[in-house]
C-alpha cells in the first residue's frame, strides 16, 4: 500500500520529527562523549525549555511591536530560551553530577534520575499539571513541491535544526573552544595535561546541550501544538535512542539517528500501527545496545576498563 | 548473639502482627491496608534490592516483572484456578520471561542495561495496553463477568484486610528468611563480588555472566510473588499501576534506605510508602504532592552525600574455625 | 540493629496513636463526612479540582441552609491520581472513618472498580458521577451507583444525530483505549454502520500521546468527512489541532470527555465546528441548572466550569437527601438511595435495579467563537 | 611445556600492542616479565588470563589450548592473577575475598543454601577453614572480618595473592606485587613469593623494581614496544644491551 498520498506526507512529518529528535540527541551524545554518563535529566530540560519558550512567546505577543516583526520575535524568544535551557543543564551539571565524578557510573544515573523527577514534579506544582496550549505565531501555509505537500511549521523546524547543527559542526571543529571540547572527549586525562580547564569544557558541554535541548523544547510545542510538565520522559527516551542508533558520543551520528528514527516512527505508526508507534523507538534501542551497541558510525569500540 | 538476634526479629514480627490486630479491632482499617501496601512494596525492594543492591546491576524496569505476575494471576483465577495453585505457576512464567530478556542483556555495561531494563519495562506496559485480547487494554482485569477468586486457607476464606495482611507478612518474613540464606552462601557472596569488580570476579572463577542472570532471575521471584498477592488483593490490575515511575519510586527506596541492607530497605519502604500516608493523616492532603519532588531532591543529596544510603549494607562476621 | 527495631517501633506506636486520635475526632457525632474521591492532581487534575470546586459548593449550601440540625457537613477530598492503587487507598481511609456515610467518586472507571470492592466490604454507598464502564454496576453490589450514562448512549446518539443533521457519510474513528473512549467509538461504530454510514478506520491511541500527525496524515488519505474521538480534552483537543494544521478540515466529534472549555484552549481556533455530546438537559432549558451556574460562577468566579461539576453537585445533593430521610446509617441510606427521585441541575435522577440512572437525556453541542453552544 | 604462549599479538584499533610475543613457564618456574612503561605487559597478562582474546596466537597449559576462553574458565584451569592497581572487592571482609576463590570448587547450589543442607554445612566449613589456612599463609591473620578496604596498602597487596591462591593455581600471574612498597615490605613480598613457588606454583610477574627481579627470577623476559628483546636468566639480561637502551633510551 505505497499510497504516495501517504508515504510523502509521512516522510516529511518524519523528517520534521526527526530534525526535533536529532537537536535533543545532540545533548546526550555530547555529554556521553565527554563524561561517559547518561544525562537522564536532559528530559526534563527539553520540557523546561519549552515551558520558557512558552513564557517569552506570551510575553513578548503582548507588545505590538514583537506581533509585527516575527523574525525578531522568533530570535529574541529562542536566544533568550536557549540560555535560560543552558544555564539551567550546567548547573544540573555543577550541583548533582559533578560532585559524583569520581564514583562508579551508576551513581550519577541514579543522581539524575533524582534531578528529573525533582524538575518534573516542580513544574507540576508550581505551573500546572494541566497540557498548556502553545499560541500558533506561524500562519500554518501550504507549500506544494512536486508530490510533496510540505507546511510552514515544518519548513521552520527543519531549518532551525539544521542551521543549529550545522553551526554545532562548525562550532566543535573549527574554534579553539571546539577542539578543546574534542580533546576533552577523547582522553579527560590527557587534555588536563595540555592544559586544558575540563571543568569549564564540561560546564561549557553542558550548556550547549541544554540549549539545544530547549531550542527543540520549543519546537516540540510548535508542532504539536501543546506542552505539559511530563512530556520530556518520551522525547529524551527517543532522542537517546537516535543518539545511541547513530553512534554515542558522535555528532553526526547523532542527526544521522534522529532523523532515521523519525522516519521509521512515522512511516511505522502509519502503516502498522499508531498505538504501538513508541514501542518502536524501545525496539530499536534494545537491539542496537545488544548487537551493535557502537552505533551506525561509533568509533569506541571497546571501552577502557 | 545470632539466637538473641533472632529471637528479636521473631518478637518484632509478632509485636507488628499484634499490633495491626489491634488496629483492627479498633477498625482502622486504612492503617491496615497501608501496613499491607507496605508488605507489598517491601516483596518488591527485597527482589529489587537483589539485583541492585547486591549485584550492583541498576535496573529501571523491576515493575514490568511484577506487572507480569499480577496479570499471569489475574487470567489464570478468571480461568478457575486457586490463590495456590497460581502462586508457582506465576513465579515460573515471570521468572521465565525474566530470564529470557535478561539472557541478552549480560554482556552490557551498567548503565547500558539500565536503559535497556527501561525500555523493557515501557514495552510492557504499552503491550499491557494494547494488547487487547489478552490483557483487556486499559479496561484492565479481570473482564465484565469474570472475578478473581478470593485466597482460601484450609478452608478459611481471607476476605479481610487483616487477613491480607497477615499473609503479606508471612511472605515478607519468608522471602527475608531465604534471602538471608542467599546471601549467606557463596551465591550471595558472588553477587556482592560482581558488585564490587567484575573483572576481578571474573578472574576469581566466577562466571559472572551466569551469576547475573542468575540474580536477575531469582529477583523476579519476588516481584512475582508481590504481583500475584496485589492481584488477589486489590482485586483487580491494569496498565496504570505499572508506569516508568514506579520502577524509579522503587529504586528511590533501595537507594535511600541503603543498597544490600535488608533493613535499610525496609526503612526505604517504610520512608517512601509509610510516612507519606502518616503525614497525609497529620498534615492534610498538601503535603502528599510534595512527596515526589522530595524523593527526587533526596535522591540526589544521598547519591553525593551518604551513597550507602540511610541504613548502609553490613558485613556479617563469619565465625572463624582454625 | 537493636536500635534500629526499636525506632521501627517508634514509628509504628506514632501511627497507632494517631489512628487512635483519628477515632476521637470521628467520634463527636454531629460532623457528616461525605468524601470525594477524584484525581486532584496528574493528567486529568481540571476535571478532578472541578469535582471538588461543585461539591464544595453543594456542602457550604446545605450547612448554610441548615438542611438537617444539630449536622455540619463536612467534604473530605481525597486525591486518587487516576491510579487504582491510591484509589484503594483512599478507599481504605474512607472505610475507616466512621463519620463518612457517603462516597462521590470516582472519576476513572480503572479506579471506581477495585474502591466500589472496598465500599462493598464496609457497606458504603458510592455514587460515580463520571466512571462509564459498564463493568462497574455490572459487579451485583448493592451499594454502588451511578449518575451518568454508560458508554453506549452518548456513541449512538452521536450517530443518529450525524446521519440525521448533516450530510458526512465517511467517518474516521480515534479513540484512546479507555474504558470509556473505546466504548464510545464502538457504539458509535455500531450505530453508524447500522444507518448506513461507513467507517473508514479504527484507530487506538495512548494516553499522553502529543503526537497524531503520523495517524492524521494516513486518516487524511481516507477522505473522511468527520473524525469521532473516543477519548479526553487533552489528546482530543490536540487532534483537532493538528488535523486542521494537515489541512484535514473536518470536524471533530467526541462525548463529555471533551466538552470542556481546556478542550478549546488546546486546540484553538482549530475547534471551531467541533461537536460534543454531553448527558443531560442542556442547561438553558433547566431552571435549576442555570441557577447552578450563577453560584458556581460566584463562588469560583476564576473557575470554568468542568463537564462533571453539574453531576458532582448532584451527587452530593443526592446523598445529603438520603441521610436526611435514613439519618445515620449507611444500610439504610443505601435503601434510601435506590428508591430516591431526584430532582437535580442534570434533570430527574433515578436508579435501576444495578444501580445506573435512568435519565438517558443526552444533548449535542458545538464550538463557536471559542464557546461550547447547544446544537439546536 | 607445562605453560606455553605462542605468538601472541594483539591489536587496538589498528594499533599493534603486542607483536609475536612468545614465552614458556615450566612448572615452579618463577619468570620475570619487564619492560618500559607501555611495552604491553600488562595487556599481555590480561590475553593470558582471558580478559582480551590475542588477535593471532596460541596459549597451552598442561597440554590444552586456553586461547580463546573465558576469564573464569581460565581461573578453574588453574592460572590466577593479581592487578597492577588493586582489584579487590572492598566492601567485602577478608575472609569473603579469600572464600570468593572457592567459588567454583564449593559443591552446593541453591536449594542447599535456601534450605541449609548437611552439604552447605560442611562445605561451607571446610571453605572458611582453608581460607583461614590461606591468610593465616600470607600474613593477615586475626584479620579475617576486617573489610578489605579498612585494610594497609601492604597488606590489600597481601589479600589480593591470598585470593588469588583460593583458587589453588599452578600458574600465578603478579603484576607489578611490589609496587609502591617501602623497604621491608618488599623484602616480606620476595619471601613471599618464594614460598609461593616452593608450595608447587609457577609465577609469572611484571615487576619494575630491578633489584626484586634479579633476587627471585629464574628467568627474564624484556619486552620493549610490543616485541621481545631479550630473554635469558637474571645475569645475562643484566648486560644485554638491548635491553640498556631500551631503558635508558627511556629515562632520559
Amino acid at each position: 500500500m505505497a499510497n504516495s498520498a501517504i508515504i510523502f506526507p509521512e516522510l516529511v512529518n518524519g523528517i520534521t520529527l526527526g530534525a526535533i529528535y536529532a537537536l535533543i540527541s545532540l545533548g546526550y551524545t555530547m555529554v556521553y562523549g565527554v563524561l561517559l554518563m547518561i544525562n537522564f535529566a536532559h528530559s526534563e530540560i527539553v520540557m523546561a525549555g519549552a515551558f520558557f519558550g512558552l513564557f517569552l512567546l506570551s510575553f513578548f505577543l503582548k507588545f505590538t511591536f514583537f506581533q509585527n516583526n516575527l523574525l525578531l520575535l522568533l530570535t529574541s524568544v529562542f536566544l533568550l530560551s536557549m540560555c535560560v535551557s543552558g544555564i539551567l543543564g550546567a548547573a544540573i551539571e555543577r550541583l548533582a553530577y559533578r560532585p559524583l565524578r569520581k564514583t562508579n557510573r551508576l551513581m550519577p544515573l541514579i543522581s539524575a534520575i533524582g534531578v528529573s523527577l525533582f524538575l518534573q514534579n516542580l513544574f507540576m506544582l508550581t505551573l500546572s499539571p494541566e497540557a498548556k496550549p502553545y499560541p500558533s505565531v506561524f500562519p500554518a501555509v501550504n507549500f506544494q513541491l512536486g508530490a510533496v505537500t510540505i507546511n510552514s511549521i515544518q519548513i521552520f523546524i527543519i531549518i532551525i535544526s539544521i542551521l543549529f547543527m550545522v553551526a554545532l559542526e562548525y562550532f566543535v571543529n573549527r574554534t579553539k573552544l571546539g577542539v578543546a571540547i574534542k580533546a576533552t572527549s577523547s582522553d579527560i586525562e590527557t587534555a588536563k595535561l595540555m592544559g586544558i580547564n575540563t571543568n569549564s569544557i564540561i560546564s561549557l558541554v553542558f550548556f550547549i546541550g541544554a540549549a539545544l535541548g530547549g531550542v527543540a523544547g520549543i519546537l516540540v510545542g510548535m508542532y504539536y501544538g501543546s506542552i505539559k510538565y511530563n512530556m520530556g520522559f518520551t522525547y529524551g527516551i527517543k532522542a537517546f535512542t537516535a543518539a545511541v542508533l547513530g553512534g554515542i558520543g558522535n555528532i553526526p551520528g547523532a542527526m544521522l539517528g534522529g532523523f532515521m528514527l523519525g522516519i521509521l516512527e512515522s512511516l511505522g505508526a502509519a502503516y502498522i500501527s499508531s498505538a504501538y508507534k513508541d514501542v518502536f523507538a524501545f525496539i530499536i534501542l534494545i537491539l542496537v545496545l545488544i548487537f551493535k551497541p557502537t552505533g551506525l558510525l561509533g568509533e569506541r569500540a571497546q571501552d577502557k576498563c | 548473639m545470632l539466637k538473641k538476634a533472632k529471637l528479636l526479629e521473631i518478637f518484632f514480627i509478632v509485636i507488628i502482627a499484634l499490633a495491626a490486630y489491634l488496629l483492627h479491632l479498633k477498625q482502622e482499617f486504612y492503617l491496615v491496608h497501608i501496613l499491607s501496601l507496605a508488605g507489598i512494596y517491601v516483596l518488591l525492594a527485597l527482589g529489587l534490592n537483589m539485583v541492585i543492591g547486591y549485584t550492583g546491576l541498576l535496573d529501571l524496569g523491576f515493575i514490568a516483572f511484577y506487572a507480569i505476575g499480577a496479570y499471569s494471576a489475574a487470567l489464570l483465577s478468571s480461568k478457575g484456578f486457586s490463590f495456590w495453585a497460581i502462586l508457582p505457576i506465576s513465579i515460573l512464567i515471570t521468572c521465565a520471561f525474566r530470564f529470557l530478556l535478561g539472557k541478552p542483556l549480560m554482556r552490557l555495561r551498567g548503565d547500558y542495561l539500565a536503559i535497556v531494563t527501561l525500555g523493557f519495562g515501557e514495552i510492557t506496559r504499552l503491550i499491557l495496553n494494547n494488547w487487547d485480547a489478552l490483557t483487556n487494554g486499559p479496561k484492565g482485569l479481570p473482564r465484565v463477568g469474570e472475578t478473581i477468586r478470593p485466597i482460601t486457607l484450609f478452608s478459611f476464606h481471607l476476605n479481610s484486610e487483616i487477613s491480607y495482611f497477615y499473609l503479606i507478612l508471612f511472605f515478607v518474613a519468608a522471602s527475608i528468611f531465604a534471602i538471608r540464606r542467599i546471601e549467606r552462601s557463596k551465591i550471595g557472596r558472588a553477587f556482592v563480588a560482581i558488585r564490587e569488580d567484575e573483572i576481578a570476579a571474573e578472574a576469581m572463577g566466577i562466571n559472572t555472566s551466569y551469576i547475573k542472570l542468575l540474580s536477575f532471575t531469582i529477583s523476579a521471584v519476588f516481584a512475582a510473588l508481590a504481583g500475584v498477592i496485589y492481584a488477589h488483593w486489590i482485586g483487580f490490575v491494569s496498565p496504570e499501576s505499572f508506569s516508568f515511575w514506579e520502577s524509579v519510586f522503587l529504586v528511590c527506596m533501595v537507594v535511600l534506605g541503603g543498597m544490600g541492607n535488608i533493613l535499610g530497605i525496609i526503612f526505604g519502604v517504610i520512608l517512601l510508602v509509610g510516612l507519606p500516608e502518616f503525614l497525609r493523616i497529620t498534615l492534610g492532603g498538601e503535603f502528599v504532592l510534595y512527596r515526589m519532588l522530595l524523593f527526587g531532591l533526596l535522591m540526589v543529596i544521598m547519591t553525593i552525600l551518604r551513597p550507602q544510603g540511610i541504613i548502609p549494607e553490613k558485613r556479617r562476621a563469619l565465625e572463624l574455625k582454625d | 540493629m537493636n536500635k534500629f527495631l526499636c525506632f521501627l517501633l517508634l514509628i509504628f506506636t506514632g501511627i497507632y496513636l494517631n489512628g487512635c486520635g483519628m477515632k476521637k475526632e470521628a467520634g463527636e457525632g454531629k460532623l457528616v463526612r461525605i468524601a470525594l474521591v477524584c484525581p486532584l492532581t496528574g493528567d486529568i487534575a481540571a476535571m478532578g479540582q472541578g469535582m471538588k470546586n461543585a461539591a464544595t459548593l453543594a456542602i457550604e449550601e446545605a450547612n448554610e441552609n441548615k438542611v438537617l440540625n444539630d449536622v455540619r457537613f463536612e467534604l473530605l477530598a481525597l486525591d486518587d491520581r487516576g491510579d487504582p492503587k491510591e484509589a484503594v487507598n483512599a478507599a481504605y481511609q474512607i472505610a475507616s472513618d466512621k463519620a463518612v456515610y457517603g462516597v462521590v467518586g470516582h472519576l476513572n472507571s480503572g479506579c471506581s472498580i477495585p474502591a466500589s470492592l472496598v465500599y462493598n466490604r464496609y457497606n458504603i454507598m458510592m455514587i460515580s458521577p463520571a466512571s462509564t464502564n459498564p463493568k462497574l454496576t455490572l459487579q451485583g453490589f448493592k451499594n454502588v451507583f451511578r449518575i451518568c450514562a454508560t458508554d453506549d448512549v452518548q456513541g449512538s446518539f452521536a450517530a443518529k444525530f450525524i446521519c440525521k443533521n448533516s450530510a458526512i457519510v465517511q467517518v474516521a474513528i480515534i479513540h484512546d483505549k479507555t474504558p470509556y473512549g473505546q466504548g464510545l467509538a464502538e457504539e458509535f461504530k455500531k450505530t453508524f454502520q447500522g444507518l448506513g454510514g461507513k467507517i473508514l478506520s479504527f484507530e487506538g491511541i495512548n494516553l499522553g500521546d502529543r503526537d497524531f500527525k503520523a495517524l492524521l496524515i494516513k486518516i487524511k488519505s481516507l477522505n473522511p468527512g468527520a473524525i469521532y474521538f473516543g477519548g479526553m480534552y487533552q489528546e482530543g483537543g490536540l487532534i483537532s489541532r493538528q488535523a486542521k494544521e494537515l489541512g484535514l478540515g473536518v470536524p471533530l466529534i467526541g462525548g463529555d470527555g471533551i466538552y470542556t472549555q481546556e478542550y478549546i484552549k488546546i486546540a484553538a481556533n482549530a475547534s471551531e465546528g467541533d461537536m460534543a455530546t454531553m448527558i443531560g438537559t442542556p442547561h438553558e432549558k433547566l431552571p435549576k441548572a442555570n441557577d447552578f451556574i450563577e453560584k458556581y460562577k460566584a463562588r469560583f468566579p476564576n473557575r470554568e466550569m468542568q463537564p462533571y461539576d453539574p453531576y458532582t453537585y448532584d451527587t452530593v445533593n443526592i446523598i445529603i437527601e438520603a441521610i436526611k430521610a435514613a439519618g445515620m446509617d449507611r444500610a439504610k441510606i443505601i435503601e434510601q438511595i435506590r428508591a430516591i427521585s431526584y430532582d437535580g441541575v442534570i434533570g430527574t435522577t433515578q436508579f435501576d435495579e444495578k444501580g445506573d440512572t435512568l435519565n438517558k437525556e443526552i444533548s449535542c453541542y458545538f464550538v463557536k467563537d471559542g464557546k461550547w453552544l447547544t446544537a439546536q | 611445556m607445562f605453560f606455553a604462549a605462542e605468538n601472541i599479538s594483539k591489536n587496538f584499533e589498528g594499533l599493534k600492542v603486542l607483536d609475536h610475543v612468545s614465552l614458556e613457564v615450566g612448572e615452579k618456574e618463577i619468570l620475570a616479565l619487564i619492560g618500559p612503561n607501555g611495552a604491553g605487559k600488562t595487556t599481555f597478562f590480561n590475553i593470558l588470563s582471558g580478559i582480551y582474546t590475542p588477535t593471532e596466537g596460541k596459549i597451552r597449559f598442561k597440554g590444552k589450548s586456553i586461547a580463546g576462553l573465558a576469564s573464569y574458565q581460565i581461573a578453574e584451569r588453574g592460572i590466577a592473577r593479581t592487578f597492577q592497581n588493586l582489584r579487590l572487592f572492598p566492601q567485602m571482609t577478608v575472609l569473603e575475598n579469600i572464600l570468593s576463590g572457592f567459588f567454583f570448587k564449593t559443591r552446593y547450589g541453591l536449594a542447599d543454601a535456601l534450605f541449609k543442607t548437611k552439604r552447605f554445612k560442611q562445605e561451607e566449613e571446610k571453605d572458611v577453614r582453608e581460607a583461614c589456612e590461606i591468610s593465616g599463609f600470607i600474613g593477615l591473620k586475626n584479620k579475617e572480618n576486617e573489610l578489605a578496604r579498612n585494610l594497609s596498602y601492604g597488606e590489600q597487596k597481601k589479600l589480593e595473592i591470598a585470593r588469588a591462591l583460593a583458587l589453588d593455581p599452578s600458574l600465578l600471574l603478579l603484576d607489578e606485587p611490589t609496587a609502591g612498597m617501602n623497604h621491608k615490605e618488599t623484602e616480606n613480598m620476595i619471601d613471599l613469593i618464594r614460598k609461593i613457588r616452593e608450595g608447587g606454583i609457577a609465577v609469572i610477574l611484571i615487576e619494575h623494581d630491578m633489584k626484586v627481579v634479579m633476587n627471585i627470577s629464574d628467568r627474564i623476559i624484556v619486552l620493549d614496544y610490543g616485541e621481545t628483546i631479550a630473554e635469558g636468566r637474571p645475569e645475562e639480561i643484566r648486560n644485554n644491551e638491548k635491553v640498556i637502551e631500551a631503558y635508558l633510551g627511556k629515562r632520559t
